[in-house]
C-alpha cells in the first residue's frame, strides 16, 4: 500500500504550493487542515502491512490524535482566534502570490536535492516522506516570513509543524511515541497560547498586523534618541 | 563532562531560581506599586516561576533526547506570561517575538532530534557512510533550533527585547538559567556525534560563538538601553562558553597542563574544563546580580535609557558600586572569575583567535565602561526615587559571593601549576 | 702651566669683543671704541649699584653669578695648554651642558622682571638654543670618530694632520657648521646685533635690560669668556697634533682665537642683521651641513 | 633582583611624599571621599609593589591589572566632573588594552620562535602604561584629571614599571644575538619618537599638569632610546668596547628611572600646591607665585632644573652616561652602531634643549612676574608638609648623585665612573664657586644697594601691568610656530568689535590637543562606532527580518554540511 501513501505525500507537497498561493484567511486554515488530516492518514499509510501484520494500538492512537488535533482543533481553534480578533479575510502578502508559488516550488525542488544528498535508505519507510517534510517545513517558516498578519503566522507555522510530523511519521515509527507527544503538546499550548497572545495582542494594539508589532529594537531607540 | 555539567546547572540553577524568588517578592511589589498599569496576577507570576524552573532542572535531568526537548519548550511556554508580566505593549510585543522565534527554534531542534536519532539507529544498524550524513544535517538543526534559545547569533534576536522588557528578576533566570539548559542541550548532542564529523560541529560552534560575541560587540557601541545592553552580554558570554566548549572537546587531554577527571576517566583538558565551568557559574552569578541592579534602577528612575541614568555615585551610592563592580566583573576584570576564564581561553585557543576574541572583547569593554561610567560618574540629571534597601540584599549578597570566589581563584591561578589538580 | 694659560684665557677674555668692535670700525672707516673698552667698562660697572625691579625675586639676583660661574668652570674644563689638567676624563657634554645651566639662569633671571622685553629675548634665545644643540652634539659625535676620543680634551685636537689630506672637506664643512653656532650662540650678526638698541630686535642684550652694576659685570664679562670660549673650541678642533710639540699648539690657539675674533668682526661688517624668521631655516641648514661632513667623513 | 630593588625605591619615596602631601591637599574633603581616596591610593601602591614581586606571569598580569584598576579609581576621584569621566574612560581602556596585548605577548612567548611576535606585543601591552607614542594618548588626560597625589605616584613610579616589565620578561632573550638588533632599533624608533615628539607638545600647554604629563612622555622615550642602544650595542658580539656601550647606557637608562621618578613626583605634588592655592593650573592665568609661596616655588625651580639635565643635579648624570654611550657607540666603527649612537646624540641633545625651553616657560609663567589673575594674587605659601614632601624628593634626587656613581662603579667601568666623578666634582665646584660670586656680588653692592627700589623697566612706560608680561602662549609661540606641522595649534581670534572708537577687547586663544589623540584614536573610535550603528539595522524589530535570519543561516549551514 505503500503507493497510496506515495500519492498522498504528492498530495502533501501540492497543498504547500497551494497554500503559498492562496489569498484567503479561511482558505489557508483549511489548506493546512487537510494538511492535518494527512498528517493522521500517513502512519497508517506507511505501515508496512504485509510483513508487520496489523499495526498496534499505539499506531492507530497516534494516527487518530494527530489527525484529531491538526485536522479539527487547530483549524477550529484558529478560526475562533481570526472571529475573535476580527481579522479580515485577507491575508495581506509582503511577497506576492506568484512569487510565494514560485518561491514554493524552488523550496520543494531544493529539499528533494536535499533529500537525494541524504541517502536515503531502507529504513525510511518512503523515499518521498524526507522532500515532502522538508517542503513543508521550508514552505512554513517562508509564510511565517512573508505574510504580514499575526494569524497567518500560526498559520505557517502550524505548516512548519506538520513537516515535522510527515518527518516523524516517515521515519521514526518504532520510537517516535515520545516524539509525537511532544509534538501534540507542542502544537496544543502553543495555539493555545498563541490564542490569548493573538487576543491581547488584538486588544491592546486594536490590530494583529505585526507591522505594529516592531516597536522594540535598537534603530528605534537610535531614532528616538536623535 | 556533561555529567559535571549537568549537576553543576542544576544547583546553578536552583540557587540562581531562590535568589531571584527574594527579590521578585520585593521588586514586584514595588513595581506594581510604582507603575500600576495591568499586569498579571502575583499567584500566576510564582505558579509560572515555579514551573519555569521545574522545566528546566527537567531539561537539564531527562533521561533522553526527546524528553529533554519537550522540557525545553515547556521552558519557552511558561515564561512567555512571564515576560509580558506588564501587559504593556513593548511587554506583550516581546512576549510573541519570544514565544514565535523560540517555538521555531524549538521546531527545528525537534527536526534536528529526529535526524539524530534517525541517525543513531542506522549507526546500530552499522550503516556508516549513511549515517555520518545524518549527524551532520542533525548537529546543523540542533545548532539552529536549540542556538535559539541560547541566544546564538543570529538567533539572538528575540533577546534583546525578552530582556529589556521582562521584569528584572525574570530576565535575570532567562539570561542566567535558561540560555546555560539550552547551551546544555547542544552540548549534549555534541557529545554523542561520532568522532569524524566532530570537526564539523566544532568549527561550526566556534564560528557562531565568534560571531556571537561580534554581534554583541556591534550591537553593544552607541547603546541607549541599560538593560539591552546586559541582553547583548549575555549574547557575548553565550558566544564564549560556545567557543569554550569546542575548543574543550577538540582539545585531547594533556598531562602536561593537567586533565580533568570525572568519574574515573579522562575527559578532556584541565585548564578548558575548569574555564568553561567557572564562566557558565560566574556568567550567571555576575549576571544575575547586574539584572537585578538593573530592575532597581528602573524603577528608581522609571526608564531604562542610560542618558537619564547619571551621577548613580550622587544619587544612588549602594547600587553605583554594584552596577560598576559587576559591570567591571562581567567585562573579566580581576578579581573576577572570568579573568580567569578567559585566561584560559586565551592560553588554549590557537593565536588568532584569542587575538580575534580579545579584540572583540575590547569592544565590548569599550562600550560597557563607558556606559557604566556615563551612569555612575557625573552629575545627576533626573531626580531618583530611591528603591526600599531591602532590594539591595540579594545584589550584595551576590556581590559578595563574587568578590570572594573571584580572589579565591585569582589566588589559585596565580600560584604556578594551579591548573594541574 | 695649564693654571697659567687658563688665566691668561680669563683676562684675555674682554679683549675679543673689542677686537671684533675695531675690526667692524675699521671696515666702517671710524676710529672704534679701542680695543679694550670692555675692561675699562666692567671696572666702572662693578663700582656702580645694582638697583633692581620690584617685581623680581631671587632668581634675578642668583642668575647673573650662576650663569658667570657655570662659564667659568666651562672654561677651566678646557685644554687650554699642553698637559692635561685635572679634568683630564670631562665629557664634552659637561662643557656645554654647563653653558646650559648658564642660559637656563640667565633666562629665568631675565623672566624674573616680567618684562615683555625681556620675555622676548627669552623666548629667541631659548628658541634658537634648542635648534643648536643637536648640532653641537653632531660635531661632537664627529670630533669622537676624528680623535676616537670621548673626553673633551681628548677630542681636541688629537687627531693627526692626516685627516687634513684624507678629510678636509668633511673638516671645512664641519668647520662652517661650528662657527655658524660660534655666531648664533654669541647673538652676533647675523642672528642678533648686539650693536641695536632697538629692544625688540634683540635677544642677549633684550635679556639684560634691567641688570646694571656687578650684576651686568659677570654678564658681560660671562659673554666674552663664552665668546672666547667657543672661538677656542673651534680652533682647537680645526688644528691637529702638531710635529713640533704641545707648546706650540697653545700659541696656535691663542693666535686663532684672536684671528676668531676679527674673523667675527669681518663677517659682521660685511653682512646685515638677518630676520628672526629665518633664523630656524638657516639652523637647519646648518644641521645639514654637519650631518654631511659627519657622513662623509664616516663614508670616506 | 637589582632590577627589583631599583624599582621598588620609586613606588616607596614617591608613595610616602605623596602620602604625606596628600593629608594636607585632601584637607577639608568629606569623610567618606577620603576613604574612598586613601582605599584606592594604598591599593595603588600595593599593586604596584606586587607587579613589582610577583613570582610568575599570570600573578604578574594579575598585579598588572589591578594596578590599572586601582589607579583608575584615583583618576575617577572627582567622580562629578566631565572631563574626568572621559580621562577615566581612556584610562581604563588603555589599561585594558594594555592588559590584553599583555596576554597574548604572554601566550606567544611560550613559543621560542615567535619571540619577535610577543616582543611587539608586549611593546604595545607596555607601550600603553609607559606612554610610547601613540599608545601615551591617556597621559595627557588622566594626569590633569587625578589628584596631585594620585598623578605624582603614576607618573613617577607606576609608567616606568613597564621597563621593568620589558627588562623582567624579555631582556634575556633580547639581549641574545638574532633578536637584539630589530627590539634594540624598535627601542630607539620609539625613543626617539617619544621624546621629540612628548617635549614639543609639552612645550605649548598651558595646563601645567599637562605639560608635566607629556614632559613623562619625553623621559620615558629617553630611558627607551638609552636601553635601545644598550641592546643595539649588544648585538654586536665585540669586544670589551661593546659590553662598555651597554652597561653604559643601560645604566644610563635605569638612573633615569630613579631620577625621573623622584623629580617628576616632586613636580607633580609642587602643581598640586599651586592647584590648592590657586585653585587653577592654567599658566596664563598665574604668576608671580615666587614671592607668594616661596618654599614651593624654589622647590619647583630646582627640581624642574634637574629634570632639564642640566648640571649640577643628578638629572644630568643619567643622560651624561647615556652621552658617553652614544659617542662609544659613534666611536665603534660598525656602521649600524654609529648610525643609532648619532640618532641618540642627536635626539637627546634636542629634547634637551626643548626641555630647558619647555620647564623655563613652566617656572616662569607660574612663578615669575606679576600674577595675572585675583587668585593668583591673593595666594599663600602652602602648609608645610606639602613642601616638605617636595623637598625630601628633591634630597633624594641629590642623594642619588653619589648614588649613580655607586651603580656605574658596581658595574665596574673605567670611563663611566671617571666621567661621572668629574662631572659631580664640577657640579659641586659650581656650586660653590656660585656661593662665592654671590659673596662677591654682595660685597661689592651691599644689602642696601640690593633692595628693589624701581618698577621693571618698560621701554619708558611707566605703569607696567601684568598683562604687558609674556604669557606662557607668548613665550613658546616661536617655537610652537616653528614646529606647527606637527602641534596643530589651533587659534581663535576674537577681533575687536563695536565701533573703532569703543572697541570691545580683542583676544587670540591657542590650543595645542594631543595629536595622537585627536588625530588618530578619537576619528578611528567614531569612526568604527559609526559603522556598528549602520550595523543596528539588523535589529530593527521587525519579526519577519528576524525569522528570514533564522532561515537564511540554517540554509547557509544546510549547504556547509554538505560541502564539507
Amino acid at each position: 500500500m505503500t503507493s497510496t501513501a506515495e500519492i498522498l505525500l504528492a498530495l502533501f507537497l501540492l497543498t504547500n504550493i497551494v497554500l503559498a498561493g492562496t489569498g484567503r484567511l479561511r482558505q489557508a486554515i483549511r489548506l493546512v487542515a487537510v494538511q492535518g488530516w494527512m498528517v493522521g492518514l500517513l502512519p497508517i499509510l506507511l505501515w508496512n502491512w504485509t510483513d508487520a501484520g496489523a499495526p498496534g494500538f499505539r499506531v492507530w492512537a497516534v494516527a487518530f490524535v494527530n489527525g484529531a488535533v491538526k485536522g479539527v482543533a487547530l483549524p477550529i481553534l484558529l478560526r475562533y482566534a481570526a472571529d475573535r480578533a476580527k481579522a479580515n479575510f485577507e491575508l495581506e502578502p509582503l511577497v506576492g502570490f506568484r512569487l510565494s508559488q514560485v518561491i514554493a516550488f524552488a523550496i520543494a525542488s531544493a529539499s528533494f536535492a536535499i533529500g537525494k544528498a541524504l541517502h536515503i535508505h531502507e529504513t525510511v519507510a518512503s523515499e518521498l516522506a524526507i522532500p515532502v517534510a522538508f517542503t513543508t517545513m521550508g514552505t512554513g517558516l517562508f509564510l511565517i516570513c512573508a505574510r504580514r498578519k499575526a494569524i497567518t503566522q500560526v498559520l505557517g507555522f502550524l505548516a512548519f509543524e506538520n513537516g515535522i510530523a510527515v518527518f516523524g511519521s516517515g521515519i521514526l515509527l518504532e520510537y517516535g511515541l515520545v516524539v509525537e507527544l511532544g509534538i501534540l503538546l507542542d502544537v496544543f499550548v502553543l495555539v493555545f497560547v498563541l490564542g490569548i497572545a493573538i487576543y491581547q495582542i488584538n486588544r491592546t494594539f486594536s490590530s494583529i498586523d505585526t507591522d505594529r508589532l516592531n516597536a522594540l529594537g535598537d534603530v528605534h531607540l537610535m531614532h528616538r534618541r536623535g | 563532562m556533561i555529567e559535571n555539567l549537568k549537576w553543576l546547572l542544576v544547583w546553578l540553577t536552583s540557587a540562581l531560581f531562590v535568589a531571584d524568588l527574594v527579590q521578585s517578592v520585593f521588586y514586584i511589589r514595588e513595581a506594581d506599586r510604582r507603575e500600576g498599569g495591568d499586569h498579571m496576577s502575583h499567584r500566576t507570576y510564582y505558579i509560572c516561576l515555579s514551573a519555569f524552573f521545574g522545566a528546566m532542572v527537567f531539561a537539564l535531568l531527562s533521561p533522553s533526547l526527546p524528553l529533554m526537548w519537550v522540557a525545553v519548550e515547556l521552558t519557552t511556554l511558561v515564561s512567555a506570561p512571564l515576560i509580558a508580566y506588564h501587559r504593556s505593549r513593548g511587554a506583550l510585543e516581546a512576549m510573541w517575538k519570544y514565544l514565535l522565534i523560540c517555538s521555531i527554534g524549538i521546531g527545528l531542534a525537534l527536526f534536528g532530534t529526529m535526524l539524530v536519532m534517525h541517525a543513531l539507529e542506522l549507526q546500530e544498524k552499522g550503516v556508516a557512510e549513511g549515517c555520518r550524513m545524518w549527524f551532520k544535517v542533525g548537529f546543523v538543526f540542533i545548532l539552529a533550533g536549540y542556538g535559539t534559545k541560547t541566544g546564538l547569533a543570529p538567533f539572538h534576536t528575540w533577546l534583546p527585547d525578552a530582556h529589556s522588557e521582562a521584569p528584572a528578576p525574570v530576565s535575570a533566570l532567562l539570561s542566567g538559567a535558561l540560555l546555560n539548559c539550552s547551551f546544555f542541550a547542544i552540548a549534549r548532542f555534541r557529545e554523542i556525534m561520532p568522532a569524524e564529523i566532530a570537526g564539523f560541529c566544532d568549527a561550526a560552534m566556534i564560528v557562531f560563538g565568534i560571531l556571537s560575541v561580534a554581534v554583541a560587540a556591534v550591537f553593544m557601541v552607541r547603546q541607549t538601553d541599560f538593560k539591552r545592553l546586559l541582553a547583548y552580554s549575555s549574547v557575548e558570554h553565550m558566544g564564549l562558553i560556545v567557543i569554550l566548549f569546542a575548543i574543550f572537546m577538540r582539545t585531547p587531554a594533556d598531562p602536561g597542563r593537567g586533565a580533568l577527571i570525572s568519574g574515573g576517566e579522562i575527559v578532556g583538558d584541565a585548564v578548558l574544563g575548569l574555564a568553561l565551568l567557572a564562566h557558565i557559574v560566574f556568567h550567571s552569578l555576575t549576571k544575575t546580580m547586574l539584572f537585578q541592579t538593573a530592575g532597581n534602577l528602573l524603577l528608581a528612575f522609571g526608564t531604562r535609557a542610560i542618558a537619564s541614568v547619571q551621577g548613580l555615585g550622587v544619587s544612588m551610592k549602594g547600587h553605583a558600586a554594584l552596577w560598576i563592580v559587576g559591570i567591571l566583573f562581567i567585562c573579566g576584570m580581576p578579581p573576577s572569575v572570568l579573568f580567569a576564564s578567559e585566561l584560559g581561553l586565551v592560553v588554549s585557543a590557537p593565536f588568532w583567535m584569542s587575538a580575534l576574541v580579545l579584540a572583540l572583547l575590547f569592544i565590548v569593554f569599550a562600550a560597557m565602561m563607558k556606559v557604566a561610567l556615563a551612569m555612575t560618574m557625573g552629575t545627576p540629571v533626573a531626580k531618583p526615587e530611591p528603591v526600599p534597601g531591602k532590594m539591595m540584599i540579594v545584589p550584595f549578597t551576590l556581590l559578595a559571593i563574587l568578590v570572594a570566589s573571584g580572589v579565591l581563584a585569582c589566588i589559585c591561578i596565580s600560584i604556578p601549576g594551579a591548573w594541574h589538580n | 702651566m695649564n693654571i697659567l694659560t687658563f688665566l691668561l684665557a680669563a683676562l684675555l677674555a674682554p679683549l675679543l669683543p673689542g677686537i671684533v668692535n675695531q675690526t667692524k670700525a675699521f671696515f666702517a672707516g671710524r676710529r672704534g671704541p679701542g680695543l679694550f673698552r670692555l675692561y675699562f667698562d666692567l671696572a666702572k660697572l662693578v663700582r656702580k649699584s645694582c638697583p633692581r625691579s620690584a617685581t623680581s625675586t631671587w632668581l634675578f639676583d642668583l642668575a647673573p653669578s650662576v650663569s658667570l660661574a657655570a662659564t667659568v668652570l666651562a672654561a677651566m674644563l678646557f685644554p687650554w695648554g699642553p698637559g692635561h689638567g685635572a679634568f683630564a676624563s670631562a665629557s664634552a657634554a659637561l662643557f656645554f651642558y654647563l653653558l646650559g645651566t648658564g642660559r637656563f639662569f640667565t633666562v629665568l633671571g631675565a623672566l624674573d622682571t616680567g618684562s615683555a622685553f625681556e620675555g622676548m629675548g627669552a623666548s629667541r634665545e631659548v628658541q634658537f638654543s634648542a635648534l643648536v644643540e643637536p648640532i653641537v652634539f653632531i660635531i661632537l659625535g664627529f670630533l669622537v670618530c676624528l680623535s676616537g676620543d670621548v673626553n673633551l680634551q681628548g677630542m681636541l685636537g688629537d687627531y693627526d694632520g692626516a685627516a687634513w689630506t684624507h678629510h678636509a672637506f668633511s673638516l671645512i664643512l664641519i668647520a662652517v657648521a661650528f662657527f655658524t653656532i660660534l655666531l648664533c650662540e654669541n647673538c652676533r650678526v647675523p642672528f642678533d646685533d648686539p650693536e641695536t638698541h632697538l629692544e625688540l630686535t634683540m635677544i642677549h642684550e633684550a635679556m639684560i635690560l634691567d641688570n646694571a652694576g656687578p650684576d651686568l659685570a659677570f654678564i658681560l664679562y660671562g659673554a666674552a669668556l663664552k665668546f672666547e670660549l667657543l672661538a677656542a673650541f673651534l680652533v682647537a678642533m680645526l688644528v691637529p697634533k702638531l710635529s713640533i710639540g704641545p707648546e706650540a699648539k697653545t700659541v696656535v690657539l691663542f693666535g686663532g682665537i684672536l684671528a676668531t675674533a676679527v674673523l667675527v668682526g669681518i663677517v659682521e661688517s660685511v653682512i646685515a642683521r638677518m630676520r628672526f624668521l629665518k633664523t630656524p631655516q638657516v639652523l637647519l641648514g646648518t644641521l645639514m651641513v654637519a650631518t654631511l661632513g659627519a657622513v662623509l667623513y664616516i663614508l670616506f | 633582583m637589582q632590577t627589583k630593588l631599583l624599582f621598588t625605591l620609586p613606588i616607596a619615596a614617591v608613595g610616602a611624599a605623596a602620602a604625606l602631601h596628600a593629608t594636607a591637599y585632601l584637607h577639608g574633603e568629606a569623610k567618606k571621599h577620603l576613604f574612598r581616596f586613601w582605599a584606592f591610593f594604598l591599593a595603588t601602591l600595593a599593586s604596584m609593589l606586587a607587579v613589582v614581586y610577583a613570582p610568575g606571569k599570570i600573578s604578574f598580569l594579575l598585579a598588572w591589572e589591578a594596578m590599572g584598576l586601582s589607579s583608575a579609581g584615583l583618576v575617577a576621584f572627582e567622580n562629578t566632573e566631565k572631563p574626568v569621566r572621559r580621562a577615566t574612560w581612556i584610562y581604563l581602556l588603555a589599561c585594558h588594552a594594555g592588559a590584553c596585548a599583555l596576554m597574548l605577548a604572554g601566550v606567544l612567548l611560550n613559543n621560542p620562535d615567535a619571540f619577535l611576535a610577543a616582543f611587539f606585543c608586549a611593546i604595545v601591552g607596555f607601550g600603553l602604561k609607559i606612554g610610547f607614542p601613540p599608545f601615551h594618548v591617556w597621559l595627557p588626560e588622566a594626569h590633569p584629571a587625578a589628584p596631585a597625589p594620585a598623578s605624582a605616584v603614576m607618573s613617577g613610579a607606576m609608567i616606568p614599571l613597564g621597563f621593568y616589565g620589558l627588562l623582567n620578561f624579555f631582556w634575556p632573550v633580547c639581549t641574545a644575538v638574532p633578536y637584539n638588533t630589530t627590539a634594540g632599533l624598535t627601542l630607539i624608533a620609539l625613543g626617539v619618537a617619544g621624546a621629540i615628539g612628548g617635549i614639543l607638545f609639552a612645550l605649548p600647554q598651558v595646563n601645567l599638569k599637562k605639560l608635566l604629563a607629556f614632559s613623562s612622555v619625553e623621559n620615558m622615550g629617553v630611558i627607551a632610546m638609552g636601553l635601545g642602544l644598550a641592546l643595539v650595542a649588544n648585538s654586536r658580539d665585540g669586544g670589551s668596547l661593546f659590553s662598555e656601550i651597554y652597561v653604559l647606557s643601560f645604566t644610563g637608562a635605569l638612573a633615569h628611572v630613579l631620577n625621573h621618578a623622584l623629580l617628576k613626583g616632586a613636580l607633580f605634588l609642587g602643581a598640586g600646591s599651586i592647584l590648592r592655592q590657586t585653585g587653577t593650573l592654567d599658566q596664563d592665568r598665574l604668576g608671580g607665585l615666587m614671592k607668594r609661596m616661596p618654599f614651593t616655588g624654589t622647590l619647583f625651580t630646582l627640581n624642574a632644573l634637574g629634570l632639564a639635565g642640566l648640571p649640577p643635579l643628578n638629572g644630568f648624570l643619567g643622560e651624561l652616561l647615556i652621552y658617553t654611550a652614544g659617542f662609544l657607540a659613534v666611536r665603534s666603527g660598525s656602521p649600524l652602531l654609529v648610525a643609532a649612537g648619532f640618532t641618540v646624540l642627536a635626539a637627546l641633545a634636542f629634547t634637551g634643549g626643548l626641555a630647558a625651553a619647555a620647564y623655563c616657560k613652566a617656572i616662569a609663567a607660574t612663578f615669575l612676574g606679576e600674577p595675572r589673575s585675583k587668585a593668583a594674587a591673593d595666594a599663600v605659601e602652602t602648609p608645610k608638609r606639602m613642601w616638605i614632601a617636595q623637598l625630601a624628593l628633591f634630597l633624594g634626587s641629590v642623594a642619588m648623585i653619589p648614588g649613580t656613581i655607586f651603580i656605574v662603579h658596581t658595574f665596574a667601568v673605567g670611563i663611566g665612573e671617571n666621567v661621572l666623578l668629574t662631572a659631580a666634582t664640577i657640579g659641586g665646584a659650581l656650586v660653590l664657586l656660585t656661593a662665592a660670586l654671590v659673596a662677591l656680588r654682595r660685597f661689592l653692592c651691599p644689602r642696601g644697594a640690593v633692595k628693589p627700589q624701581c618698577p621693571t623697566w618698560d621701554c619708558g612706560y611707566h605703569e607696567p601691568t601684568a598683562r604687558m608680561a609674556y604669557t606662557a602662549t607668548a613665550f613658546t609661540q616661536p617655537l610652537a610656530d616653528l614646529f606647527a606641522f606637527a602641534l596643530r595649534p589651533r587659534k581663535h581670534l576674537i577681533p575687536f568689535r563695536g565701533h573703532p572708537a569703543t572697541p570691545t577687547d580683542a583676544a587670540l586663544v591657542t590650543e595645542t590637543d594631543d595629536r595622537a589623540l585627536a588625530g588618530f584614536w578619537r576619528p578611528l573610535f567614531t569612526f568604527f562606532a559609526r559603522v556598528f550603528q549602520r550595523a543596528h539595522l539588523l535589529q530593527s524589530g521587525s519579526l519577519h527580518l528576524y525569522i528570514l535570519l533564522i532561515l537564511i543561516t540554517v540554509v547557509v549551514l544546510l549547504v556547509a554540511a554538505f560541502a564539507s
